[in-house]
């Protein structure tokens, strides 16, 4: 998901560069996950009063993908920093996400986040209601100006572009199948990278990318799989938690798939091929610092792969080429080190 | 007699169903169905929450009765709440600087007129030729969920989102004096669910006090002897439909300008914009014996039921599906009562009731149309 | 195998005896004691009459037999022994069969599917209707009932359908059969047909258990007549002691006077106009052709045919329910041609329809209600678009007591009113509108003698009253009793007039069976000749 | 649009459409069969739902697919039950027993899919079976005859429904309960049995139909059937109360349904106008009904429960 303000936020334009440094947005720094985060446990120990956190999820805790990534980093951090969580999940309709929302916010709950950038609008209303009570947002470039809102998200087409130029070194008919469920945030940052590495290995190949129009279902991402590789695809990819629908058919057809937010492997294990993984630990770890320091909101974070909270996992079922994994690796430190610059 | 029990009777069935499946799912019901209380009823905002849920349903519940009175049965709610949405938030997009005493009755009619004709469609083809209503308001709803994924994705769009980058298909914030004023501070019950009221009243009033009502309800038990009496039969099933769309637009409209969010928002699905209310709305007023002055009571029943389900599902993880679930047990569980009540009632033959204050049944007054369903042709 | 040579189920071999016995029958209805301990009892070869009153109990009895309802009390004994009947099913296994008051068949099926209903086939789960056409053959042939097996039953004319559903009870090999109501719809030669066949049936010995209104037809037909009053028997004797005055008395239990032909009236201008119409049926083949003729204030004109021969679409087309193809139709100078319902009435026009529980009412509206089903807009009953309730009731109670419709209340559901007195009903509301023309279908089809003589003293005092009024009926007698004149329909067209008081019954019949009158008297009748100069 | 017209394009995308078909006619042919006795059963898409969720489960859990259609058709016939119960034997209004049993099939599969799977891991879907010789005709062959069992299966019971109905006393009997059942009853035939049996084999087909759905992408999520239970019941209507009708309705779907996916794929029409494509079939439905309307009609006791006093 993404950012949806309705007024232009300078921030909001955040991911357009990589390297952490020239960010405008809080970012931690590089060496943050593990001493940083020891000091910060540190702070969330000596802090006696829990913090009750609630996520408000739009598909399942165990979707595999954007909902399991958050929930798997609450949970990873949790006891450290003494939090107690409420989740409520499945909430792909709006206007119930937003009386959820609602409700934990009146409950006393000192953390909201907002999962999923189609909550956005919904805490743009609710924020100022709740002064007292922190939301966090993502995927989003955007705290709408509001004290009380964190903006979390995600430079997904890092990964993309090093998966995408994977994918057209393994692709032979030079036709690729791409699936996003809505042009908008890391789903189309994602595919964008995506199409631009597997270009950047072969200027003429077919990258296509395919909106379903939705996040959730399933079953159009089957369809959508399905009718690429009728068209000859034989590589496949595609973000958002329906992506599980196209993984059966790459799994039914065997071709290679790449997935993105979470492990996939469990879905297809001899045709993943790799995984882009969102850890979200760390930045639950600020902003939970943040709050227990009184400030509630109005700073945005962004993973990526320099700040480890990207990670690309290979998948040892999948027998990947020795020169492809080279030219993954090569990439991964180009764009940790920011010399590869991966383009919008 | 069991006439009295039917509906309370079919409601505890439910319940006792809903706890077996708990246990099954290992909850504890009573857990469950406290949790599901006091969210629903608990406190000032459990009940806001609740009237903010039950508008939507009240209005659609009372557009059910009106077609269901014309022996038109109107499952195409879903979509006139659809396109009832569309037409208030294009209006509020058109005209944002109105004044709030302008433009909140401007987008409410317009979401009205929206669903009217939405609903009049259906209506003319069954009248005029003889096109089941069922059918033909199932197909409007396919139609009004891509014109509705179209409009919201292109032109009704916010175009701001571009800025980052992203298109999700919502309008942009809805001018500030289209939304409808909260009635209560602190909680969500909003000018919608008075307005709700009213209609269902009014609706009472024009089914059973005017003359036109009575044209309504003898059409619908009769074709044949309505036609005879001179009566203007297709005109009448017409306007059946189309004030049943009615309702269900300005539903819509509500819905909209009523959300916390102040946008129309779509996932691709029109359940993601009605939250079923056009299906659960006809629970309502089957619940409400088909009359619109018990469906105001049945709809604040729903109303609670679906806000407590979210309750219920934070305090036991059992999914809020299962409110769902349990509606549907409560319409099989009061159809098949509704027979036990004839026959129980047939017992004593004096008792053929007429309008009146009488408890609620199904058949309140003389019975809705045996077969709406069955209707008249294709 | 040959009808003529079966001895049905062993029903000869002792003709005395009755080869079923109902004793003691009680069956009891929310308020109601349908049949009160009723004996009654049918021997092969006889006609047995069952005569009274609309909810006298005859169909309520016959439905006990036929397994239809349950009995609360009583015994069925068939052959000596004692059985209990409790389905329809068991019914047809004891050999017995009922035509009921209402034809029970399937309008979409053909003849063939109609009988073999229910049937054992001989092709197994196959329907192998070939072999039951050859044997519906064979049965048409054996009583003279003319039949197409391969015809739709939505097809055929109300005398085939009563045929059709003789051949169900012949090919299930009935040694009983009940007929209820059968001639209500018939016309006197369709009647006459039916009576040889039932006569023919009885000689090969069969029991008939036969229920009629109509006391001439009791008397022709049968052997016994048993009469029923208020579910009990009040009576059973030979139909050779029986008379006219007898059976009524009987029935109502006090004298009634029998009807006489009301004088005639003092007629005045004509009021309804109809030239050269022309109307189809809802197959679309022209059921009206050509039709003219007028009927003057205080005038009262009957239609007599077989039954369609296009009255129906005659009356629907006057009523503005069917849109003539060519023609005019005017009520008091307004031309109503192809104008709907609501034009027809606002001229002046009362309709009491032919299909009462169909059109008539709304058969889950009160009684109440039903009476504003056509005035709901009226002063009277509603002011600037809202009903006004106690007005309405007043109204209503006046109309209810003015043409005594017996009812529990206001309230009453019209379905549970008998067919004689929801007759009464929407005779009470068309009238109460004060009709410049009175158009009535079937005004007694299926009620009884007492209510049918009320309806016709109504209708006798409208003509008093300077309506003019049209009847169109396939009772002959009714015909002949109030006409003033009678226009005979054939065909679509009017064959003929008659004056009844010089007619006879069988110069009439001879006309509704397509014979044109010589005689001048008829051909000399201004409004009926074709395409008269219009006004 | 030159793209589209090319031997292997149409082939994929005929046999898609036909593969689509498949659900919908399934699911009518089933409904068909309880209309033309009399009964309206509007609980389809709600008994998709349940079904197409236990054969997901089953085959889960065991990975046989056979098993897992034959759990599906089960738990059609569980609802079958129900259904029967509810609008044949306590006559209910069924139109609104319908939309009960719906919800509860709505609600009922995604609650036990969260609580028992949560994750929609995608099951092996079976195989194609080509017809031997038959899919060796070139394109031909690979339209219609290289398809997965069920289709076979599906089309094969066109020709046998309309048998039945027209040609064996049972047929007779499902016919005479729909159009006049106390002329049925006065003869002798159970009304309610012809009518328990019919709903039985209608939800059964229902329950395969949901199976049919579930396999062709072999995973299960909220909603799956998205309305095709209730487009079955408009494809009765449509077809005429036909076998053949309602064949030729569900084809409608099917292929209109794959023209636009293919078309998507292709860019032969813009992201952005495919929503308005999509609504395509539904409008050629109510347009081809107000023909349909006028020259048909209905069972006239469709709806209408069966009660001999009346
Ligand atoms: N289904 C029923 N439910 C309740 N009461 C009934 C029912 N059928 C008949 N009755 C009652 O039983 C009485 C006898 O009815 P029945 O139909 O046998 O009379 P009938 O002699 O056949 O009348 P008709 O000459 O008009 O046919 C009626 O007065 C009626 O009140
Ligand atoms: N469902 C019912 N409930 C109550 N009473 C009924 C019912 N059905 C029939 N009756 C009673 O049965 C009696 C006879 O019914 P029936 O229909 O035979 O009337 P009818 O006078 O014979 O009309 P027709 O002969 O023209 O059909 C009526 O008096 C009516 O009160
Ligand atoms: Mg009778
Ligand atoms: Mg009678």
């Amino acid at each position: 998901g993404s950012s949806s303000s309705p007024a232009p936020v300078s921030s909001a334009a955040a991911p357009a560069s990589v390297a952490p440094a020239a960010s405008s947005s809080v970012t931690p720094a590089p060496a943050a996950t593990a001493p940083a985060s020891a000091a910060a446990a540190a702070s969330g120990a000596t802090s006696a009063t829990t913090l009750k956190v609630a996520l408000v999820a739009p598909s399942a805790v165990n979707d595999l993908a954007f909902t399991q990534s958050m929930v798997e980093a609450l949970n990873s951090i949790k006891a450290r920093y003494n939090l107690q969580v409420a989740i409520s999940d499945n909430q792909f309709v709006v206007s119930t996400a937003a009386n959820v929302i609602r409700s934990y916010a009146s409950q006393g709950y000192n953390l909201v986040i907002a999962h999923g950038s189609q909550y956005g609008s919904t805490l743009q209303q609710l924020a100022p209601q709740f002064p007292n009570v922190s939301f966090a947002w993502g995927t989003a470039g955007s705290t709408f100006n509001q004290p009380n809102i964190f903006a979390y998200q995600a430079n997904s087409n890092e990964g993309g572009y090093v998966q995408g130029a994977m994918a057209a070194m393994l692709s032979t008919s030079k036709v690729l199948g791409v699936i996003g469920p809505i042009a908008v945030g890391d789903a189309k940052l994602y595919v964008d990278g995506f199409c631009a590495g597997a270009k950047s290995v072969d200027p003429t190949i077919s990258c296509i990318p395919v909106y379903t129009g939705s996040f959730s279902d399933v079953s159009l991402f089957a369809t959508a799989a399905k009718t690429f590789v009728s068209n000859k695809a034989d590589v496949l990819t595609g973000t958002a938690q329906a992506v599980v629908g196209a993984i059966g058919v790459a799994r039914a057809d065997n071709l290679p798939w790449f997935g993105t937010q979470w492990t996939q492997v469990s879905l297809a294990p001899h045709n993943v091929v790799s995984s882009q993984i969102y850890n979200w630990a760390p930045i639950l770890e600020q902003i939970i610092t943040e709050i227990r320091g009184g400030k509630l909101g109005g700073a945005t974070y962004t993973v990526t792969l320099g700040n480890g909270g990207e990670t690309i996992q290979f998948n040892s079922g999948f027998n990947l080429p020795a020169n492809v994994k080279a030219k993954a690796d090569e990439l991964i430190k180009g764009i940790t080190d920011g010399l590869v610059n991966v383009p919008q | 007699m069991l006439g009295w029990l039917a509906i309370p009777s079919a409601l505890l069935g439910a319940l006792v169903l809903g706890a077996v499946m708990m246990l099954a799912l290992g909850a504890n019901p009573l857990t469950g169905y406290r949790a599901l209380l006091v969210g629903a009823f608990g406190g000032s905002y459990a009940l806001g929450s609740t009237a903010f849920q039950a508008a939507p349903l009240l209005l659609v519940g009372v557009g059910i009765c009106i077609a269901f009175r014309a022996n038109v049965f109107n499952i195409g709610g879903e979509g006139q709440i659809a396109m009832g949405g569309l037409a208030g938030a294009a209006t509020a997009l058109a005209f944002p600087e109105l004044p709030s005493v302008v433009l909140i009755p401007l987008v409410l009619l317009a979401g009205t007129a929206g669903g009217a004709i939405w609903g009049a469609i259906p209506g003319f083809f069954k009248a005029q030729y003889n096109v089941n209503e069922i059918l033909s308001t199932i197909m409007l709803n396919l139609v009004a969920v891509q014109v509705m994924n179209y409009l919201l994705a292109g032109p009704m769009v916010d175009h701001s989102q571009a800025s980052v980058g992203g298109l999700i298909p919502e309008t942009q914030l809805l001018s500030r004096n289209a939304w409808l004023p909260i009635l209560v501070p602190g909680t969500q019950l909003h000018l919608g669910v008075l307005i709700a009221v009213l209609v269902a009243i009014a609706a009472y009033l024009l089914l059973w006090r005017t003359t036109f009502g009575f044209r309504l309800r003898a059409v619908g038990l009769s074709r044949d002897a309505s036609a005879y009496a001179g009566m203007p039969v297709k005109r009448t099933i017409v306007w059946a439909v189309t004030l049943s769309g009615a309702a269900c637009g300005l539903a819509g409209s509500i819905l909209v300008f009523g959300s916390i969010s102040h946008r129309m928002v779509t996932d691709g699905s029109l359940t993601g914009f009605t939250g079923s209310a056009g299906f659960n709305g006809i629970v309502v007023a089957l619940f409400g014996g088909l009359n619109p002055l018990w469906t105001i009571v049945s709809a604040f029943l729903f109303g609670g039921l679906i806000v407590g389900g979210s309750a219920l599902q934070v305090a036991t993880g059992v999914p809020s599906d299962l409110v769902t679930a349990l509606s549907g047990i409560v319409v099989v569980l009061v159809v098949s009562l509704e027979y036990l009540r004839r026959r129980a009632r047939s017992q004593s033959t004096a008792l053929a009731a007429f309008g009146g204050a009488n408890p609620p049944t199904l058949r309140r007054g003389e019975p809705p149309p045996a077969a709406a369903v069955g209707g008249d042709g294709a | 195998m040959n009808a003529q040579a079966t001895a049905p189920g062993g029903a000869l071999d002792n003709p005395g005896v009755p080869i079923l016995e109902m004793r003691g029958i009680t069956k009891r209805f929310p308020g109601v004691v349908a049949n009160d301990h009723v004996d009654f009892d049918v021997r092969a070869g006889e006609v047995h009459t069952l005569f009274g009153e609309n909810g006298a109990g005859k169909s309520t009895l016959m439905r006990v037999l036929y397994g239809l309802y349950h009995p609360d009390e009583g015994e069925i004994w068939i052959g000596g022994q004692r059985v209990t009947i409790h389905s329809p099913a068991a019914a047809i296994h004891h050999g017995i069969g009922m035509i009921h008051q209402h034809f029970m068949l399937v309008d979409t099926l053909t003849v063939a599917e109609n009988v073999a209903l229910g049937t054992r086939s001989a092709r197994g789960p196959l329907t192998g209707l070939d072999v039951v056409s050859a044997r519906i053959r064979q049965l048409s042939e054996a009583y003279g009932l003319r039949v197409d097996p391969q015809a739709f039953v939505w097809q055929l004319s109300v005398g085939e359908r009563q045929r059709v559903e003789i051949i169900k009870a012949l090919y299930r090999d009935v040694a009983v059969l009940v007929l209820d109501e059968p001639t209500a719809v018939l016309t006197p030669q369709e009647v006459e047909d039916l009576f040889t066949v039932l006569r023919r049936m009885a000689r090969n010995g069969r029991a008939l258990v036969f229920i009629s209104h109509k006391v001439r037809e009791v008397l022709e037909l049968s052997d016994r007549i048993t009469v029923l009053r208020n579910g009990r028997v009040v009576g059973t004797l030979p139909a050779a002691k029986a008379t006219r005055a007898r059976l009524v008395e009987m029935m109502v239990g006090h004298q009634v006077a029998t009807e006489e032909p009301p004088p005639r009236g003092t007629t005045g201008e004509p009021t309804l106009l109809v030239r050269d119409l022309h109307v189809r049926s809802d197959r679309g083949t022209e059921a009206v052709r050509g039709v003219s003729f007028d009927v003057r204030a205080g005038e009262l004109v009957g239609i007599a045919g077989v039954a369609g021969n296009g009255q129906r679409e005659l009356a629907e087309a006057i009523a503005g329910l069917r849109t003539p193809v060519a023609g005019s139709i005017t009520v008091g100078g307004i031309e109503l041609g192809g104008r709907g319902p609501a034009a027809a009435r606002a001229a002046g026009l009362g309709y009491v329809p032919e299909e009462r529980m169909r059109d008539g009412v709304v058969t889950e509206f009160s009684v109440a209600d039903n009476l504003l089903l056509v005035d709901y807009r009226s002063r009277a009953y509603a002011r600037f678009g809202f009903l006004r309730r106690g007005a309405i009731r007043r109204h209503c109670q006046e109309l209810v007591d003015a043409f005594n419709v017996k009812t529990p209340s206001l309230e009453t559901p019209a379905r549970n009113l008998s067919g004689g007195n929801i007759q009464k009903l929407i005779m009470a509301r068309e009238l109460s509108a004060h009709p410049r023309v009175l158009l009535v279908a079937q005004p007694t089809r299926g009620i009884d003698v007492s209510a049918s003589l009320y309806i016709h003293q109504r209708l006798i005092a409208q003509r008093e009253d300077g309506t003019a009024i049209l009847i169109i009926s396939e009772d002959l007698d009714e015909i002949m009793t109030l006409s003033d004149r009678i226009l005979v329909m054939y065909e679509g067209t009017i064959i003929g007039a008659a004056d009844p008081r010089t007619t006879s019954r069988e110069e009439i019949g001879m006309m509704m069976a397509g014979v044109h009158p010589g005689t001048p008297s008829a051909a000399t009748q201004p409004s009926a000749v074709a395409g008269a100069s219009p006004i | 649009m030159s793209q589209f017209f090319t031997a292997a394009v149409l082939t994929s995308t005929v046999a898609a459409g036909i593969a689509l078909a498949t659900p919908f006619l399934l699911a009518a042919l089933g409904e068909t069969l309880g209309q033309r006795s009399g009964v309206i059963n509007l609980g389809v898409d709600g008994i998709m739902l349940l079904a197409a969720f236990a054969t997901y489960y089953v085959a889960l859990r065991t990975d046989d697919v056979l098993l897992a259609i034959l759990a599906g058709m089960g738990t059609g016939l569980l609802m079958g039950v129900v259904t029967a119960a509810v609008s044949v034997t306590l006559k209910a209004e069924q139109g609104i027993s319908g939309i009960g049993v719906y919800l509860f099939g709505l609600g009922f599969s995604d609650l036990l899919f969260q609580k028992l799977v949560g994750t929609p891991l995608p099951i092996t879907t079976p195989p194609q079976v080509g017809i031997p010789l038959l899919d060796q005709i070139p394109v031909l062959g690979g339209m219609f005859f290289d398809q997965s069992p069920l289709v076979y299966l599906a089309f094969l019971l066109v020709p046998v429904v309309a048998f039945v109905l027209n040609h064996t006393t049972y047929g007779l009997k499902i016919r005479a309960a729909g159009e006049n059942p106390a002329a049925a009853d006065s003869l002798g035939v159970s009304v309610a049995r012809i009518r328990w049996s019919t709903v039985l084999l209608g939800c059964t087909f229902a329950g395969l139909a949901g199976a049919s759905l579930l396999l062709y992408d072999g995973i299960f999520q909220v909603n799956l059937t998205q309305s095709e239970g209730f487009i079955a019941v408009a494809l009765v209507y449509f077809g005429a109360w036909r076998p053949s009708g309602v064949m030729a309705g569900s084809l409608l779907y099917g292929l209109v349904g794959a023209i636009i996916l293919t078309w998507k794929s292709l860019g032969i029409i813009p992201l952005s106008g495919s929503d308005l494509a999509a609504t395509a079939p539904a409008v050629i439905t109510v347009l081809a009904l107000l023909f349909v309307a006028r020259r048909f009609r209905q069972p006239a006791a469709l709806g209408k429960p069966y009660e001999r006093e009346a």
